[in-house]
C-alpha cells in the first residue's frame, strides 16, 4: 500500500517562481535566473538557465525537479555571465550546500538570489519522470530532510506545505544494519559495491563540493591514490572521496542519484554527518559556519581511541 | 638521473655490533640511483666528513644518505658539510639506524634487514628532494612597545639603550602604570615613586624613545620583522609641543570635584590635570566628559590662563602608522571588583563582601593611595566614610584569587607579600591600631620575602588568622566581619574600622580585543599566552611579539623587571641581524591547483595564510588563492592535511617525498 | 466550569508540610489554585531524608531522592518543591548522580530503575518568579502589600552550595525580595540573610539553635523590618515557634511573625486567613496586618 | 641471557606516522636507553601529526602495510600550536569512516607519545604489532590489488562467447 505524498503545492510554486523570475529579470535584478524546466519527454525535468524575461514561464517546480542546482553555480560558473546577480532556484537541501559554498569562499551571497522552494519531496529516480510522488517513490533523503521550508532566502513562495505521512528512515536503517555487521561483512558488502564502479566520475561531476580545479586522485605525480578502474582503485577513489567531504557533505544526495552503477554512495556521506554530529554537534545547516568541523578544534574533544 | 651517494656510520661499534653495515652498503649500492655506496667507522668525525665531501665531488653525487643516529642528533652536521662540498643542504637526510635499530633490536640478521629497508626509504626519500634556497625577511629595526608600566619603561629603557629605536605607547594619559600608584614596595619598603619617576624621566627624556601617551593600538599588520602599527593617538586638548606644564590651567580649573582614578577615586582633580604630580609627560589633559566647555560650550577659562597658548579645543584623535619589527605587550593587570560581576564573564561578584556599598571596605590599591605620602590624605590612614583613624583593621586575602566557585581558580601571586607589607604600613602609622589577616595560604617563595612575612608578625604585631570570611556587614560606625578560624576551629567576629579585600589580579579589560588585534592567543582569563611555559616564557607563538609583565599571569615587580629584561633581549636578538633567516621548512601554494576554498587558513594556528587576488592583464579579478607567508609560517604542515586538492606544499615534507617512501616499503 | 490551568506541576510537599507546617502545605494549594496553576500530588511520594539520612549513609539519602524523582515521572509538569530541604537534596542527588557514573549505578540498582536526572526541580519561588513570571504574578494582586517591611530570609539550603540549586546567586541572591516586591511589599537591606539558623541542631543543641536563631531575628529587627518572610519550614519552626523562648533567653522583644513565601503572596491576591492557615502561626501575626489594613 | 626467538611464520608489517618534537624524539630515547621491541616498525617523521593526510594510511594499508601506527605529541604539547588538535578530529573522523568500510580497526592505533616516553613507545610499538601478528596478514586491501576484475569483467558464459567470437 503505498501512501501518496501531497505536492499540490507545487502549482503555486511553479507559478510564483516563474512571476517572480519574470519580475527579476525583466527589472535587471538578475543576469539570470538557474532554475528548473520541463524536459522533452512527458513529466521530465531538466535545469535550464534563464536570461531573457520573455521565457521566464518555462521554469516550473515539479517532484522530478530533483537537481542540485548548486553545482551550476560553482563548476559551470564561467559559462554563466558575470555582470549581476544571479538568481537561482533552491530547495533546503540544495540551500545548505550553498550555504557551505559560502562558507568554503566558493560564492558569495550578495552575487545571489535566492528563490526558496518549500519542498514537500522529490522522486528518488526519474527514469520514470512522471510518477506520482508516493512513499515509496520520494527519495530517501527526503524521507530524513529536516529542511523543507529554507530560510534566508531573497524570495519564497507563500504557500503552505501539506503534513506528510511518517516515512521511513531509509539511510538510518541501512547504516544501523551495516554497523551491526562484522567488519569483515562490512568489507565483502563494500566490496561488492565498489567492484561496481566504472570509475566515471559522475559523483564528482554532479557534486557541489567537489570544485577542485584539479582532483586529488586524478594526480600522479605523486600518485596518492590509485586511478585505475579496478577494485583497488575503486576502493580508494571512495574512501578518499568520503573523507573529502566529511563535516561538508550537504546531504543533497545527487551522487547516489547519478551513479550508474547504483553504488549507495550517500550512505558513506550519512555515516560520516552522523559520527561528525555525535562527535563535535556539527550537522549541515542553512546558516553559514565560519569553520567546518575538521577545520576547527577544542581542546576536549573526544580522544578516547588514542592510547 | 640521482646519483646518490649513501654512507654507512658503524659509529664505532655502536650500530656494527647489532648491523651487517657491509652488507647494508652492499646491498644498498644495488638500489636504482645509488651512485656511490661505503661504511665508516664515524662518519661524523672529521674523516668522516672529508670522506663525505670528497665523495660529492670525486663521484658527482647529486643527494646524499647518511644512515648513522638520529637526525635529531647529526642532520645539521651532515647537512653543513653537503652544503661545504657544493650541495644544497636539503639534498642530504639521514637515515637512523641507530636509535630505530641497532640500539633496540639484538638480532643481527633482523637488525641488518631492518637497517636495508630504512636506508632504501630515504633513499627513495630524497630522490624527490629538492633545493631549498634559505628564506630570509629584512628586520626593521624599531620595537613597539604596548604599555607604560614597570615592563614597558624597562623593556623601552633596554632596547633604546642598544641603540634602537623605541615606541612607547601607553593608553592613560600618563606613563606609570599601577607601580607609580603603590606606596612603598615588598620586601624592602622603599618608596615606589622614588624609585620608579627617575625610571619615567629616562624614557622621556631618551633620544631614541618615540612617545605616545593617551593613545591605544588601533590596527596590527604584517609580520616578524615587518609589522605596520596603526596607533590612535587621543585628543588630548592640549598642545605637547607648546605646553610648558606650568600647571596654571589646573589650579584655575572651576570643576574641582572629579573622582581621581589614580587616586582610585578617594581624590579630586579638575577637569583639565595630570593625573599625579610626577606625571610623564607633564602635559596636562582635558576630560571631556566633565569640562564645562565641552559640556556647556562655556567656560574656557584654562584656554585664558594659559600663556603659550597650548589648550585646543578643537584637538581631534590622530591615527598614526609606525613601522616596527618587533613588538613587546607589557600591558600589565588590573584589580578584580567584587561588587559587579563582569558581563560575559565565568567570574561571579561578591555581593557578600559589600566593596562599593560599605564605603569603608576598600581593596589593596586604594590602601596603597592611602598609605601613599602624595596620595589624597598625605600618607594618613583615614577611612573613606569619615576621615577617622581606623583602630581595628582586618585584611581578607584571595578575595577572587583561587576561589574556583567564584570563577577564579589561580593564585594572585602577590596579596600574601602586600597584605604583609600593609600590615607594616598600618602599623607603622597607626601605632595603637591592630591589624588582623584572613588568610587561606600564606605563599612567600621569593628572595627575603619569608622574612619579611615573619616580620609582619613577630614585630609588626598583626595577627593572622586561617580561615575565609563569610560575610561583612555595617553595624553602626563598624563592620562586622564574620569568619572562621580553621587552625583553631572556631568562628570569630571581629568588629573592625576598615576592611582591606586583597582582589584577584586580572587581565586589563580589554585584553582579548588587543590579542585579537596582535593574533596572539590568550587563556580563558584572557592572560596572554607564552609559546612554552618552561623554554620560551617572553615569547608569544605568533614570531615577532614578545611578553613583559601581569599581562601573561600575576607578577611582582622584581619578576615583571626581569621578564621585561628578557623579553627585551629577544627583541634585540632579533634586531642584531639585518636579515632574518630561517629554516626553508615552509608551505608553499600551487597557486594553478588552488579554488580559495582556505581550509588552510581555518586551520593554521599561525595565521600565515593570506588571501592574495589573481588578475589578468587588463586587471580583471581571475579568482583569489591561498598565499602562505614564509615569514610566518611554522611549518607544521597542517594546512596541507587538509587542503583537498593538496594545492599546498610543504618544503621538505611534500606528498612526493612521503609517497616515495611509503611505496619503498 | 473551572478554567484550565495555566501550568501543571507535580508536587513534592515533603513531610513537614504534612506535619509542622501544614499552613505552608494549605497555602500554597490554595495561593497556586488562585494563580491558575494546578499542582498534583505525587503519589506515594515518601521523605527525602532531609538533613540527617546523608549524614547516615549517602547511598540511602542519593536512593530515596532518586526514587522520588521517579515517582515525579508519572505526573506530568516539572517537580515543585515548598521545603528548601527537600529542594536541596533533590537538587543534590540529581547534581551528584549526574557527575559520578559509579554512584549513579549503585543507585539504579538499589532503586531498581532508571534515575531521571533530567526532570527539572524547581522550589516554589522559582515557579513565581520565573516560570510564572513577576510581571504576571504583579498582575494576579489585588490587595497589595502596600506599608509592609519584609526582611526576606534565605536561610542556608536555598541557594548553596554554588551549582547545586542554582537557583539565584549563591551569596548575595535576590530572588524573594523580587517576588515579594512583586506583591507590593517593601523589603530591607539585612545582614543575616543567609545565615544558618541551626536547623540541623534543633533537638540535639538547642542551645546553639538560639544563639543563632537570636543574631537573625536580632538583625531582621535592626534593619526595621515588620516581619519575617521564609521558604523553609525548617527555618520556620526556628524563628516562629522558639521566638518566644530566644526573647526570654535574650531578655527582648522581638514580635517578628514570620510568615511562609506562599502566605504573604496568598495574602496579596486576596485570599483569607482561613485559607492562609494564618491562625497556626505562633507569633500572632494579626495585630501586624491589621495595622496594615490587610486584614 | 637472551631466550632463543622464536621464529614467527608471520612477520607483520608496521609502519608507524609519527611527529618529531615528540614521538620521533621518545623512540630516540628508547633507542639510547636501549630498550628493546620487535623489529617490524618503519618510522615515517613528520614536522607535526598535523600533517599527516589520511591518504598516507590508505596508501600504506594498499601498500601492504598490516599495521598502521600514528602517534604525536600529547594534547597542548604540539610544537606547532595546535597541530594535533587538528589531527586528533581528523583521525577521530577517518578511523570511523575505515571501521565502516570494514577495515578492523585493531589495525590502526593512535598514541600520542612524548619525548620522555621512551617506555611508551616501546610499549605502543610492541602491543600493536603482536595485535597484528595475532590477528594475521592484512588481506583486504591485498586481495583487491590482486583482483582484476571490474564492472566489465566476462563473469557470464553468454559473454564469455561473444568475446571468444571476436
Amino acid at each position: 500500500m503505498t501512501q501518496p505524498i501531497d505536492t499540490s503545492i507545487y502549482a503555486a510554486i511553479t507559478e510564483a517562481i516563474q512571476a517572480e523570475a519574470k519580475r527579476l529579470l525583466s527589472e535587471g535584478q538578475v543576469s539570470v535566473v538557474i532554475g528548473y524546466a520541463a524536459g522533452r519527454r512527458k513529466g521530465s525535468v531538466q535545469p535550464v538557465v534563464v536570461s531573457d524575461a520573455a521565457i521566464a514561464d518555462k521554469l516550473i517546480f515539479t517532484p522530478a525537479s530533483v537537481n542540485n542546482l548548486a553545482v551550476y553555480l560553482t563548476k559551470a560558473k564561467k559559462e554563466i555571465p558575470k555582470s549581476g546577480k544571479i538568481g537561482v532556484v533552491v530547495k533546503g537541501c540544495d540551500l545548505k550546500a550553498l550555504v557551505g559554498l559560502m562558507g568554503e569562499s566558493q560564492l558569495k551571497r550578495e552575487e545571489l538570489y535566492l528563490i526558496g522552494v518549500p519542498c514537500a519531496g522529490v522522486l528518488a529516480s526519474t527514469v520514470q519522470p512522471d510518477t506520482v510522488l508516493t512513499a515509496d517513490t520520494i527519495a530517501s533523503k527526503c524521507c530524513e530532510c529536516d529542511a523543507h521550508l529554507p530560510t534566508g532566502c531573497d524570495f519564497v513562495p507563500n504557500v503552505t506545505l501539506p503534513t506528510r505521512p511518517q516515512l521511513e528512515w531509509k539511510y538510518a536503517a541501512e547504516i544501523a544494519r551495516l554497523e551491526a555487521l562484522t567488519p569483515a561483512e562490512r568489507w565483502s558488502f563494500w566490496k561488492e559495491q565498489f567492484a561496481k564502479c566504472i570509475k566515471c566520475y559522475a559523483c564528482r561531476q554532479v557534486c557541489p563540493f567537489c570544485f577542485c580545479e584539479q582532483c586529488l586522485c586524478d594526480r600522479n605525480k605523486p600518485q596518492m591514490v590509485e586511478s585505475t578502474p579496478r577494485p583497488a582503485g575503486n576502493t580508494a577513489w571512495h574512501i578518499v572521496r568520503a573523507m573529502h567531504l566529511a563535516g561538508r557533505c550537504a546531504g543533497c544526495a545527487e551522487c547516489e542519484r547519478v551513479c550508474p552503477m547504483d553504488i549507495p554512495l550517500n550512505l558513506l556521506n550519512r555515516k560520516m554527518a552522523k559520527e561528525l554530529k555525535e562527535l563535535y554537534d556539527y550537522e549541515a545547516s542553512l546558516e553559514v559556519n565560519e569553520k567546518g568541523p575538521l577545520t576547527s578544534y577544542t581542546d576536549k574533544d573526544d580522544q578516547s581511541f588514542i592510547k | 638521473m640521482s646519483r646518490i651517494g649513501v654512507f654507512i656510520c658503524h659509529c664505532g661499534e655502536n650500530i656494527s655490533r647489532t648491523v651487517d653495515v657491509e652488507r647494508v652498503a652492499l646491498e644498498v649500492g644495488k638500489m636504482p640511483g645509488v651512485a656511490f655506496s661505503t661504511d665508516y667507522k664515524y662518519m661524523c668525525s672529521d674523516p668522516g666528513q672529508n670522506l663525505l665531501k670528497k665523495a660529492i665531488q670525486e663521484q658527482k653525487l647529486t643527494h646524499v644518505v647518511v644512515a648513522a643516529c638520529s637526525p635529531r642528533m647529526h642532520e645539521k652536521t651532515f647537512r653543513k658539510a653537503v652544503e661545504a662540498a657544493g650541495l644544497n643542504p636539503y639534498l642530504c637526510e639521514m637515515a637512523n639506524i641507530r636509535e630505530h635499530c641497532s640500539w633496540v633490536h639484538e638480532n643481527k640478521e633482523e637488525a641488518t634487514a631492518k637497517a636495508i629497508e630504512i636506508v632504501g626509504m630515504m633513499v627513495e626519500r630524497v630522490k624527490k628532494n629538492r633545493s631549498l634556497p634559505a628564506i630570509t625577511v629584512p628586520v626593521t629595526k624599531r620595537a613597539l612597545i604596548i604599555g607604560g608600566g614597570i615592563a614597558g619603561i624597562q623593556a623601552a629603557l633596554d632596547i633604546a639603550d642598544c641603540g634602537h629605536e623605541v615606541i612607547l605607547v601607553e593608553r592613560e594619559p600618563s606613563i606609570g602604570g599601577h607601580m607609580a600608584q603603590l606606596s612603598e614596595t615588598f620586601p624592602t619598603l622603599d618608596c615606589s615613586q622614588c624609585i620608579m619617576t627617575p625610571k619615567m624621566v629616562d624614557v622621556a627624556n631618551h633620544p631614541k624613545i618615540k612617545l605616545y601617551t593617551h593613545s591605544e593600538i588601533e590596527l596590527v599588520e604584517g609580520y616578524i620583522g615587518n609589522f605596520q602599527v596603526t596607533i590612535k593617538k587621543k585628543a588630548r586638548s592640549v598642545d605637547e609641543d607648546k605646553c610648558t606644564g606650568c600647571g596654571v590651567c589646573m589650579t584655575k580649573c572651576p570643576q574641582k570635584k572629579i573622582p581621581n582614578k589614580f587616586d582610585q577615586n578617594i581624590g579630586m582633580r579638575t577637569a583639565i590635570y595630570v593625573p599625579f604630580p610626577q606625571a610623564v609627560p607633564n602635559t596636562p589633559v582635558i576630560d571631556r566628559e566633565n569640562c564645562t566647555m565641552f559640556k556647556t560650550g562655556k567656560c574656557g577659562v584654562c584656554q585664558k590662563v594659559c600663556g603659550p597658548g597650548a589648550v585646543d579645543f578643537e584637538q581631534q584623535d590622530q591615527l598614526i602608522v609606525e613601522a616596527v619589527g618587533a613588538i613587546v605587550v607589557a600591558t600589565g593587570f588590573d584589580l578584580y571588583t567584587i561588587n559587579e560581576k563582569p558581563k560575559g564573564s565565568a567570574i561571579k561578584g561578591y555581593g557578600e563582601f559589600g566593596h562599593g556599598k560599605i564605603p569603608d571596605v576598600i581593596d589593596g590599591m586604594t590602601f596603597e593611595r592611602l598609605a601613599s605620602a602624595s596620595g589624597p590624605t598625605g600618607g594618613k590612614i583615614l577611612r573613606p566614610s569619615d576621615g577617622k583613624e581606623p583602630k581595628q583593621i582586618v585584611f581578607i586575602q584571595c578575595i577572587g584569587s583561587r576561589a574556583r566557585e567564584k570563577g577564579i581558580s589561580y593564585c594572585s601571586k602577590v596579596c600574601c607579600m602586600y597584605t604583609a607589607k600593609h600590615t607594616m604600613l598600618y602599623h607603622h602609622k597607626v601605632h595603637d591600631g591592630q591589624a588582623y589577616v584572613f588568610f587561606m595560604d600564606a605563599r612567600t617563595p621569593g628572595k627575603s620575602y619569608d622574612e619579611f612575612w615573619r616580620r609582619s608578625i613577630e614585630e609588626e604585631e598583626a595577627v593572622y588568622i586561617r580561615g575565609m570570611v563569610s560575610r561583612l556587614y555595617q553595624k553602626g560606625d563598624k563592620i562586622v566581619v564574620m569568619g572562621s578560624d580553621i587552625a583553631v576551629g572556631v568562628q570569630v567576629e571581629i568588629e573592625a574600622d576598615m576592611v582591606v579585600l586583597a582582589t584577584a589580579v586580572m587581565p586589563q579589560k580589554g585584553a582579548d580585543t588587543l590579542a585579537q588585534k596582535l593574533g596572539i592567543s590568550y587563556d580563558k582569563y584572557h592572560f596572554y599566552s607564552e609559546a612554552h611555559a618552561k623554554l620560551r616564557p617572553v615569547e608569544c607563538a605568533t614570531a615577532g611579539i614578545y611578553l613583559a609583565g601581569a599581562c601573561q599571569g600575576p607578577k611582582d615587580i622584581p619578576e615583571t623587571v626581569s621578564q621585561a629584561s628578557a623579553a627585551a633581549a629577544k627583541v634585540m636578538t632579533l634586531f642584531s641581524k639585518d636579515q632574518l633567516e630561517r629554516e626553508p621548512i615552509v608551505a608553499r601554494v600551487r597557486e594553478a591547483g588552488c579554488v580559495g576554498c582556505f581550509a588552510c587558513k581555518k586551520v593554521c594556528a599561525y595565521g600565515a595564510v593570506e588571501e592574495k587576488e589573481i588578475r589578468d592583464r587588463q586587471g580583471n579579478l581571475i579568482k583569489v588563492v591561498a598565499y602562505v607567508n614564509p615569514g610566518v609560517c611554522g611549518g607544521c604542515g597542517t594546512c596541507q592535511a587538509t587542503c583537498p586538492s593538496k594545492s599546498v606544499e610543504l618544503d621538505g615534507y611534500t606528498d612526493e617525498q612521503i609517497v616515495a617512501m611509503i611505496e619503498a616499503l | 466550569m473551572t478554567p484550565k490551568n495555566i501550568m501543571e506541576y507535580s508536587y513534592y510537599p515533603g513531610c513537614s508540610l504534612h506535619a509542622s507546617a501544614g499552613e505552608y502545605d494549605l497555602s500554597t494549594r490554595e495561593l497556586f489554585k488562585t494563580l491558575g496553576i494546578g499542582l498534583t500530588e505525587i503519589p506515594d511520594w515518601f521523605c527525602c531524608g532531609a538533613t540527617p539520612a546523608h549524614n547516615v549513609d549517602e547511598l540511602l539519602s542519593l536512593s530515596l531522592c532518586a526514587k522520588n524523582l521517579e515517582l515525579a515521572d508519572s505526573v506530568e509538569g516539572d517537580v515543585a518543591v515548598a521545603c528548601a530541604a527537600c529542594f536541596s537534596r533533590l537538587k543534590t542527588t540529581q547534581h551528584t548522580l549526574k557527575e559520578n557514573e559509579t554512584k549513579r549505578k549503585q543507585v539504579e540498582k538499589a532503586i531498581d530503575a532508571p534515575v531521571k536526572l533530567d526532570s527539572k526541580v524547581k522550589h516554589l519561588l522559582e515557579i513565581l518568579a520565573k516560570d510564572l513570571g513577576l510581571e504576571r504574578l504583579a498582575a494576579a494582586v489585588n490587595k497589595p502589600l502596600s506599608g509592609l517591611k519584609v526582611a526576606c530570609y534565605y536561610g542556608c539550603l536555598l541557594t548553596r552550595p554554588t551549582d547545586v540549586p542554582n537557583l539565584d546567586c549563591t551569596e548575595a541572591p535576590t530572588i524573594m525580595e523580587h517576588v515579594i516586591e512583586a506583591v507590593g511589599a517593601e523589603t530591607v537591606a539585612w545582614t543575616h540573610r543567609l545565615e544558618c539558623c541551626g536547623a540541623n541542631f534543633t533537638l540535639s543543641r538547642p542551645g546553639v539553635v538560639i544563639q543563632l536563631t537570636n543574631a537573625i531575628l536580632e538583625s531582621a529587627k535592626a534593619a526595621g523590618a515588620d516581619c519575617i518572610m521564609v521558604g523553609c519550614p525548617l527555618c520556620h519552626g526556628n524563628l516562629d515557634i522558639r521566638q518566644k523562648e530566644i526573647e526570654g533567653v535574650y531578655n527582648t522583644n522581638y514580635n517578628l511573625p514570620v510568615f511562609y513565601l506562599t502566605q504573604l503572596v496568598g495574602l496579596s491576591v486576596g485570599l483569607g486567613s482561613d485559607k492562609l492557615g494564618l491562625d497556626a502561626m505562633i507569633v500572632n501575626p494579626t495585630p501586624l496586618l491589621k495595622e496594615k489594613g490587610l486584614l | 641471557m637472551h631466550p632463543e626467538k622464536q621464529k614467527n611464520d608471520f612477520e607483520p608489517k608496521i609502519i608507524a606516522f609519527v611527529c618529531t618534537w615528540c614521538t620521533y624524539a621518545g623512540a630516540d630515547l628508547a633507542g639510547t636507553s636501549r630498550m628493546q621491541y620487535p623489529a617490524n616498525v618503519r618510522v615515517l617523521k613528520f614536522p607535526c601529526t598535523g600533517r599527516i593526510d589520511p591518504v598516507f594510511i590508505l596508501k600504506a594499508f594498499q601498500q601492504g602495510a598490516d599495521g598502521v601506527l600514528v602517534s604525536g605529541c600529547h594534547p597542548g604539547d604540539c610544537h606547532y600550536i595546535a597541530g594535533n588538535f587538528h589531527a586528533r578530529r581528523r583521525f577521530a573522523a577517518f578511523r570511523k569512516l575505515l571501521e565502516f568500510i570494514g577495515v578492523d580497526l585493531d589495525r590502526l592505533q593512535f598514541s600520542w607519545v612524548s619525548a620522555a616516553e621512551g617506555g611508551k613507545w616501546v610499549e605502543v610499538v610492541t602491543d600493536l604489532t603482536e595485535k597484528v601478528r595475532a590477528m594475521g596478514p592484512m588481506a583486504e586491501f591485498k586481495e583487491l590489488a590482486m583482483e582484476e576484475q571490474w564492472s566489465g569483467a566476462i563473469n557470464t558464459s553468454e559473454l564469455k562467447e561473444a568475446y571468444e567470437a571476436i
